[in-house]
């Protein structure tokens, strides 16, 4: 049967995930529609204070992508929703959504918040995660997308009390909503929706210790959850930032974090696996915590084995203790308890051996991840299989898919991960999405239709000014009428009136006539922060003809009448002065055009492992030509070395297939013996030139894709090299796949850990050896039950569900023996009669005596290092690395497989060192990100961007590496330096250096910035 | 009361300078003044600078 | 054709302007050709009151070079401003204060007590200071009246042209003086004898792109005679001045001084340099920012060396 | 100087402090009124000479803020901020301005408390020094 395909995708959840896979299809030609079950977008990460590895502030970098979901021409929220039920297959399904009323118009609320203010009833605020209270009609948190209030129904007093019995009790709401928003009629609905594809990022809950009552969590006051702590460290949580403890508000001076709460605990939890976050979670508290406690503080981390394995958090692990002085402790905590002034005593095992007893002022418990509270529910809706823990299971080798065709997973429904690896996950669900509706990208999304645009060049400025009510919010602070006609007055204003709401769609329509009745060619609004609501007034503009940069704000409310209530004439006369500047400033700007440029529908990827074949595959699949540089003459990369995966799926048969699809696939030419001589042009148009086996090339493509992997240290530790007993991991796992004689009568066998890896000259973690090593470890042990193997580790980094791994080789007899870096093993070559016996010495650290083992085989897991061509490569592409060579990206949350460079993506190990799995998301990631370029005939550049005029440049060089986006480069010819316009941001730095006032950001002029400050200062 | 011949300004020379010869009736000099309305100030803003740059400051003491 | 009207005045100057005129050499001769000089006090006879004699107008050109420090500056710029058809702000401290508008970075008050009283060359117990009327037996004298502000021309008088330069090179007021003769004047209000780029468009010397880790004073190196000053921590004013002079500083292996001004439609040229090398400081945490502004011995000297009339800041006298 | 109401001018960068200001209003945090903001897309984009122009033409202090080095929604624009503004500062006291009436802050989307709280202060520490002195000199008038 044979259903015709809808290019519409649905997205589950509206978390950070959730988020990233809509915008990353909407960006490509898909209408999307973001599904959520609460009344706002935003999920986990809208709590969080700061984020790790770079403590950059949480909301700064997801509110763009926030706002940017909420206006999106293609994406449609629904809010306060859940899947009921599905039907149909990959390429057409039928969901069925139960949404719940939020009885407030989304429509018309403007968000001023006085229903809130009046209502009565105050309930635990879930948000700050009950730490305070809000009313039963509330935003979620400040920055909310929708911003639109929603009545909470179990605590309504009309709606629990009233509405049944027909009772008008309460409704103060009703009453004092100024913008008739408050709707009590809303039903329940249910609603089909058809797409071609779902996407599930449903998100995590976080682990509730109230039943652990040995950590005393809701019975001691100051015991808290790390979530709660994050809610506390919060500018905007309940306590301001001002880390308070619960129980008398003072300031915690010692504070302890207890790990594994509620991960790799079968007795208690019966989580077995590792949340993977909590140990960088906690530093990050600390470090934080720090920053916010005036004076000293004491940080103690209690923990099992210390697992900051992400790129760069080794480092931060670093500043952490040596820094910022976090102690860490490493010891398993059974139990809490309170001693006096509510304080929590805590009895340890020191690392010597002895139990002592501490005391804290406040303990957090760095819970962990669980599945999303109703993804057993939509899982059986979906019908889409979980595994044991109750996350996705997903098939081999396809990290993103889920049991069910057409459904992909992403982020925390697939188990516990970090912020970079969820973001990851989604562009890679949204490649998964695009490839099953390749054929039907670009028929459900909008276009429209647009009026020619009027001229206004060379024309005296005829100014508009809407100077908003808001509702009360300005009006009843700010006087309006004055405000009104005072504009009425500036210099190039020939109309100005006031508005209820400026922001309503019947305004909107006034706009539009004025504009054309009394030929306006500029228009300022005078109302509420131009970061949301600018986008909406620029339509306006367009819609009737008139360029839409041809419009300013006059920030009146947040800037002013909010914040300046208790002064009504302090508020009026700076409203004026606001007014002023933004019609001082909107009689200068000039029209802008983006401009249409032509994308060549291919692209490069260079490297052919298994990162790089993925995305060259996910690309060619949705009808993209791929060029696929190798510089070897076989495609495999790393990946060729490696026998079996830990969750014994054949990798071998895995990269066969893949490499003949690759190769059958007509789409993709692929250059063995390739390398790189130059590469040109920008995104959209680049021409990269070079040599391979087959001869010369030249290549034109949209894109570029760094695959080219990393490579294995050699170490010159352990005796390797110099005992041919000592190898290396992977020589290892070849000798037991070979059957090898070594390995068939070795009676010991000694793994050591983190050889060149965590080092004062290497100082990360190459993340996947403690797991290649544990795979080695049973494998051996399931082939020679009776052999000895041991495993000297600093920490044991099985994050995940490899945690079961570690857990399995423990119980089937594998030793583990910590050593500390500066106490390592030692290896050496005893002669003991006729024989060279191998001997290793390293320190118990149980009963802290040495240890002595007589190996027959030494196994190093050797760091991964960054690739050797990574350097020629980033000065080919124009991209920057980290100091350890690895690629570095864009951002680390938010474009975690992006370059700076527009167009230049990456993924693999080349990026940082990662497991297969990893990898393959990560090449699925970067050609879902590809396609956003690819998706369209051209790409729209330009607008408020800088350029530089070259008859007024004068050579000097000051700007051009000034640009994080490479756009400006120097025409050494004329010797004059040029933008880009297609790379430019227009952040306008380049501008602010140019001696010469060659460069100039339009509309951020300095012409338009004095007449801003002189409008400001008179 | 004799006459009063004003030289404004003398010329010539480098700088500014003007003289006021008063005469008496028997057109004699009595009295003759000499003014110099010029005052740059390099003792002053001189103070401070890095040394370096004087020799370059004080050049412009005189450009003659 | 009948000869034009030429005067040339010093205002607070050193006289260097006018010995640049003089530095055309032979070609002086050529301008006495087509030019009577009604007024150049360092070179010929002629007095206040014959300016003071004549029509509105009678002045052709007037060469003004010298800042307006004194009342007396200011009076005759003013007179001869009246006389003239074409006033010309000539050489940096008519366009822009020049070196003796250093004087802004102290008080008025402080100057005259230093010069007057403190020097140790001065003896004048009874700490007598100049004033601007002075009783005689014959009658009343007067001096000037000495200002708080050193200003540039355009700050008492309309100009109608600027030459920058400390002073103007020979060749280019050659080029000013031929534009004059022959009527090819720019629009009023125009910089002329300096060009429209930087100094940087002149400078023959390799630049790449620009990162500096620490600044260094000019004894401090010997720096490379090919490569960009600045680049080797040499505080070049270069980028945001204009070009015109033909690079003599940097010809001489010493960075540019700044004489010629800013760019056209810079309004504070210090404030631009600073915004300039600021961007091109190699450093990141504010403790490296702040040891590098250390090496800069005198950051608001350097940068406001010729332009401290037209500074936005004003200065002590605040 | 009792009834002395510092005109305070701030540049804001759009990302990080533009929105702390934003949030700061969503939470209705009183602050004095004296200030009142330009928006700039970066903090990176402000010219020394933004901040004495507004000097010149009658601000008594100016504030630049930005986001947290580390956090430029453009990479790196606010290290430029971080290295002009204090050259600039020692610019500003050679010419005798107090150089506690410009100040440069860091202040991301989610301080609005924070934000508030350095208006707040800014503006006492402006009010205590009171009026910049300008001379209004302008061409044809008063000279001295």
């Amino acid at each position: 049967m044979t259903h015709h395909k809808i290019g519409s995708v649905m997205v589950i959840g509206g978390g950070v995930a959730g988020i990233q896979s809509a915008l990353d299809l909407a960006d490509s030609g898909y209408y999307v529609y973001l599904v959520e079950s609460s009344p706002a977008i935003g999920g986990v990460m809208a709590q969080l204070d700061k984020t790790f590895p770079t403590n950059d502030c949480s909301m700064c970098i997801l509110s763009p992508k926030l706002v940017e979901s909420g206006r999106h021409g293609n994406i449609e929220l629904i809010t306060n929703a859940g899947v009921e039920g599905l039907e149909g297959e990959a390429g057409n399904f039928t969901v069925k959504l139960r949404i719940k009323p939020r009885y407030v118009n989304i429509e018309k609320c403007v968000g001023c918040g006085v229903c809130a203010e009046k209502c009565p009833v105050k309930v635990p605020n879930e948000f700050n995660e009950n730490l305070n209270e809000r009313k039963a009609i509330y935003v979620k948190y400040a920055q909310a997308v929708p911003s639109a209030y929603a009545i909470d129904e179990r605590y309504c007093l009309y709606l629990t009390k009233g509405k049944e019995k027909g009772k008008d009790i309460c409704k103060l709401c009703v009453k004092h909503c100024k913008s008739d928003a408050i709707d009590f009629d809303q039903q329940e609905e249910l609603r089909e929706i058809n797409v071609g594809a779902i996407i599930v990022g449903s998100g995590l809950s976080p682990f509730n210790p109230k039943d652990m009552r040995n950590y005393g969590f809701g019975v001691f006051p100051n015991v808290m959850t790390s979530l709660q702590f994050e809610r506390l460290l919060s500018a905007s949580g309940p306590t301001g930032g001002h880390v308070a403890r619960p129980s008398d508000g003072k300031t915690p001076r010692r504070i302890a974090w207890i790990q594994c709460v509620g991960s790799r605990d079968v007795a208690k939890s019966g989580n077995a696996y590792c949340s993977s976050v909590c140990c960088t979670y906690a530093l990050k508290e600390a470090i934080v915590a720090m920053e916010h406690v005036h004076g000293r503080l004491d940080a103690t981390i209690f923990y099992m084995d210390m697992r900051t394995f992400g790129k760069d958090f080794e480092g931060y692990l670093e500043r952490a203790k040596y820094e910022f002085g976090v102690r860490l402790v490493r010891s398993r905590i059974y139990e809490l308890n309170e001693g006096p002034d509510n304080n929590i005593l805590i009895r340890y095992a020191s690392p010597e051996g002895d139990i002592k007893l501490e005391e804290f002022d406040l303990a957090v418990l760095s819970v962990g991840m669980k599945p999303g509270q109703d993804n057993e529910k939509l899982a059986a809706a979906l019908g889409v299989k979980l595994n044991k823990f109750g996350f996705c299971q997903y098939p081999n080798f396809n990290p993103v898919s889920t049991s069910r065709d057409g459904i992909f997973a992403c982020g925390a429904f697939q188990g516990p991960m970090s912020i970079p690896r969820s973001v990851v996950q989604a562009s890679a669900a949204a490649g998964g999405a695009m490839s099953v509706l390749a054929d039907v990208r670009n028929t459900m999304v909008q276009k429209q239709e647009k009026p020619p645009e009027k001229d206004v060049a060379g024309k005296e400025p005829r100014i508009g000014v809407f100077v908003c009510r808001c509702g009360i919010n300005i009006g009843s602070v700010v006087e309006v009428p004055a405000v009104v006609e005072y504009a009425g007055k500036l210099p190039g204003v020939v109309h100005a009136e006031e508005c209820l709401f400026a922001c309503s769609q019947d305004n909107q329509g006034n706009i539009k006539e004025l504009i054309n009745e009394k030929d306006l060619n500029r228009i300022v609004v005078a109302s509420c922060t131009p970061r949301t609501h600018e986008p909406m007034f620029r339509q306006t503009l367009r819609d009737a003809g008139l360029n839409p940069y041809l419009f300013e704000m006059a920030n009146i409310r947040e800037h002013c009448s909010w914040v300046h209530s208790d002064n009504s004439e302090l508020a009026t006369q700076k409203a004026k002065s606001l007014v002023k500047r933004a019609v001082a400033r909107v009689a200068l700007q000039e029209p802008l055009y983006e401009i249409s440029l032509g994308v060549t529908q291919s692209a490069l990827v260079v490297g052919g492992g298994v990162a790089g074949m993925n995305c060259a595959l996910d690309l060619a699949r949705q009808g993209i030509k791929v060029y696929l540089l190798e510089k070897d003459v076989v495609l495999g990369g790393l990946t060729r070395r490696i026998n079996y995966t830990m969750d014994r799926r054949n990798i071998r048969d895995y990269l066969r297939s893949m490499i003949e699809e690759v190769q059958g696939n007509p789409l993709i030419e692929i250059y063995y013996g390739a390398k790189i001589n130059n590469v040109y042009g920008y995104v959209g148009n680049f021409i990269t030139t070079g040599t391979s086996l087959k001869g010369d090339f030249e290549i034109n493509h949209g894109v570029a894709v760094i695959a080219i992997g990393g490579r294995e240290y050699k170490p010159v530790e352990y005796l390797y090299g110099k005992d041919p007993r000592v190898m290396t991991s992977l020589d290892l796992e070849e000798a037991i796949a070979g059957n090898s004689q070594m390995v068939e009568d070795a009676r010991n066998i000694v793994m050591i850990q983190c050889v060149g890896s965590r080092e004062p000259d290497r100082p990360y973690c190459s993340r996947v050896c403690c797991s290649e090593s544990v795979k080695n470890a049973i494998k051996l042990k399931e082939m020679k039950p009776e052999l000895n193997v041991f495993v000297l580790c600093r920490d044991m980094r099985t994050y995940g569900f490899f945690e079961g791994l570690y857990q399995r080789a423990r119980k089937m007899g594998v030793i583990f023996i910590k050593f500390t870096q500066d106490n390592k093993p030692r290896v050496e070559q005893v002669q003991e009669g006729a024989k060279t016996v191998l001997r290793v010495t390293t320190t118990e650290n149980v009963l802290n005596l040495p240890m002595v083992i007589d190996a027959d085989i030494v196994a190093l897991s050797p760091a991964i290092l960054a690739p050797e061509d990574g350097e020629e490569m980033a000065k080919l592409f124009k991209v920057p690395r980290n100091e350890e060579g690895f690629f570095l990206e864009a951002h680390v949350k938010l474009r975690p497989v992006d370059f700076n460079t527009d167009g230049v993506f990456m993924c693999g190990i080349a990026h940082a060192p990662k497991l297969i799995d990893e990898s393959i998301a990560q090449g699925k990631a970067a050609a879902a990100r590809a396609m956003t370029v690819l998706s369209s005939d051209n790409l729209v550049a330009g607008g408020a961007v800088s350029a530089i005029n070259k008859e007024r440049c004068s050579g000097c060089r000051i700007c051009v590496d000034l640009c994080p986006y490479s756009a400006i480069s120097f025409n050494e010819e004329f010797k004059y330096a040029e933008i880009n316009q297609v790379l430019c941001k227009g952040c306008g730095v380049c501008t602010a250096a140019c001696p010469t006032k060659a460069c100039s950001t339009r509309n951020f002029s300095d012409e338009i910035i004095m007449a801003e400050i002189e409008a400001l200062c008179n | 009361m004799g006459r009063r011949i004003t030289i404004d300004p003398i010329t010539r020379l480098e700088g500014h300078g003007k003289i006021e010869i008063f005469l008496d009736d028997a057109g004699a000099v009595e009295n003759v003044y000499f003014q110099i309305p010029e005052l740059r100030g390099f003792e002053k803003f001189c103070e401070g600078r890095p040394v370096e740059e004087l020799p370059r400051i004080v050049s412009r003491i005189c450009g003659v | 054709m009948a000869k034009l009207n030429l005067a040339l005045y010093w205002a607070s100057s050193c006289g260097g302007c006018d010995v640049a005129v003089l530095d055309v050499n032979e070609k002086i001769l050529d301008i006495a050709a087509v030019a009577d000089i009604v007024l150049w006090p360092v070179a010929v006879d002629g007095k206040y009151a014959d300016i003071e004699a004549m029509e509105p107008g009678t002045i052709d050109v007037c060469l003004f070079n010298g800042a307006v420090r004194n009342s007396e500056n200011e009076h005759i710029a003013m007179l001869l401003r009246e006389k003239s058809k074409v006033m010309v702000a000539f050489g940096s401290c008519a366009v822009s204060g020049g070196i003796p508008a250093l004087a802004n970075f102290k008080e008025r008050d402080e100057v005259l007590k230093r010069v007057f009283m403190e020097t140790p060359s001065t003896v004048n117990p009874e700490g007598v200071l100049p004033l601007t009327r002075c009783e005689v037996p014959e009658g009343t004298l007067s001096l000037p009246e000495f200002y708080k502000y050193v200003h540039c021309l355009d700050q008492v008088v309309e100009v109608d042209y600027y030459v920058p330069g400390c002073p103007p090179t020979p060749q280019r007021i050659w080029d000013v003086v031929q534009a004059i003769v022959s009527g090819n004047l720019p629009p009023r209000g125009a910089t002329v004898g300096a060009t429209e780029k930087s100094l940087c468009d002149e400078c023959k010397r390799i630049k790449q792109n620009k990162k500096v880790k620490r600044f260094y004073r000019v004894h401090e190196i010997i720096p490379d005679p090919e490569r960009c000053l600045l680049e080797q921590g040499l505080l070049c004013m270069g980028p945001v001045t204009r070009g015109g002079c033909g690079a003599q500083c940097i010809s001489a292996n010493m960075p540019c001084r700044g004489c010629y001004g800013p760019l056209p439609g810079v309004i504070d040229q210090g404030a631009k340099y600073i915004s300039s090398i600021g961007s091109i400081m190699d450093v990141q945490s504010p403790e490296e920012v702040e040891s590098l502004l250390e090496t800069i011995a005198d950051p608001a000297g350097t940068f406001y060396r010729f332009g401290m009339s037209t500074a936005l800041l004003r200065g002590a006298n605040r | 100087m009792e009834n002395f109401e510092p005109k305070i001018i701030g540049f804001l960068c759009n990302w990080c402090s533009y929105a702390g200001a934003d949030l700061a209003g969503v939470g209705r945090m009183q602050y004095p009124s004296n200030l009142r903001v330009i928006r700039v897309m970066c903090s990176g984009r402000v010219d020394p000479t933004f901040v004495f122009k507004a000097l010149s033409e009658g601000a008594d202090g100016v504030l630049i803020a930005g986001c947290h080095p580390g956090d430029c929604h453009y990479t790196d624009g606010n290290y430029n901020t971080l290295k002009r503004i204090p050259l600039m500062l020692k610019v500003l006291e050679q010419f005798g301005v107090e150089k506690e009436r410009v100040r440069m802050e860091w202040i991301s989307a989610a301080e609005g408390s924070i934000f508030a709280g350095v208006v707040k202060e800014f503006t006492e520490t402006v009010r205590k020094l009171g009026p910049y002195k300008r001379n209004g000199l302008e061409r044809g008038g008063k000279v001295g």
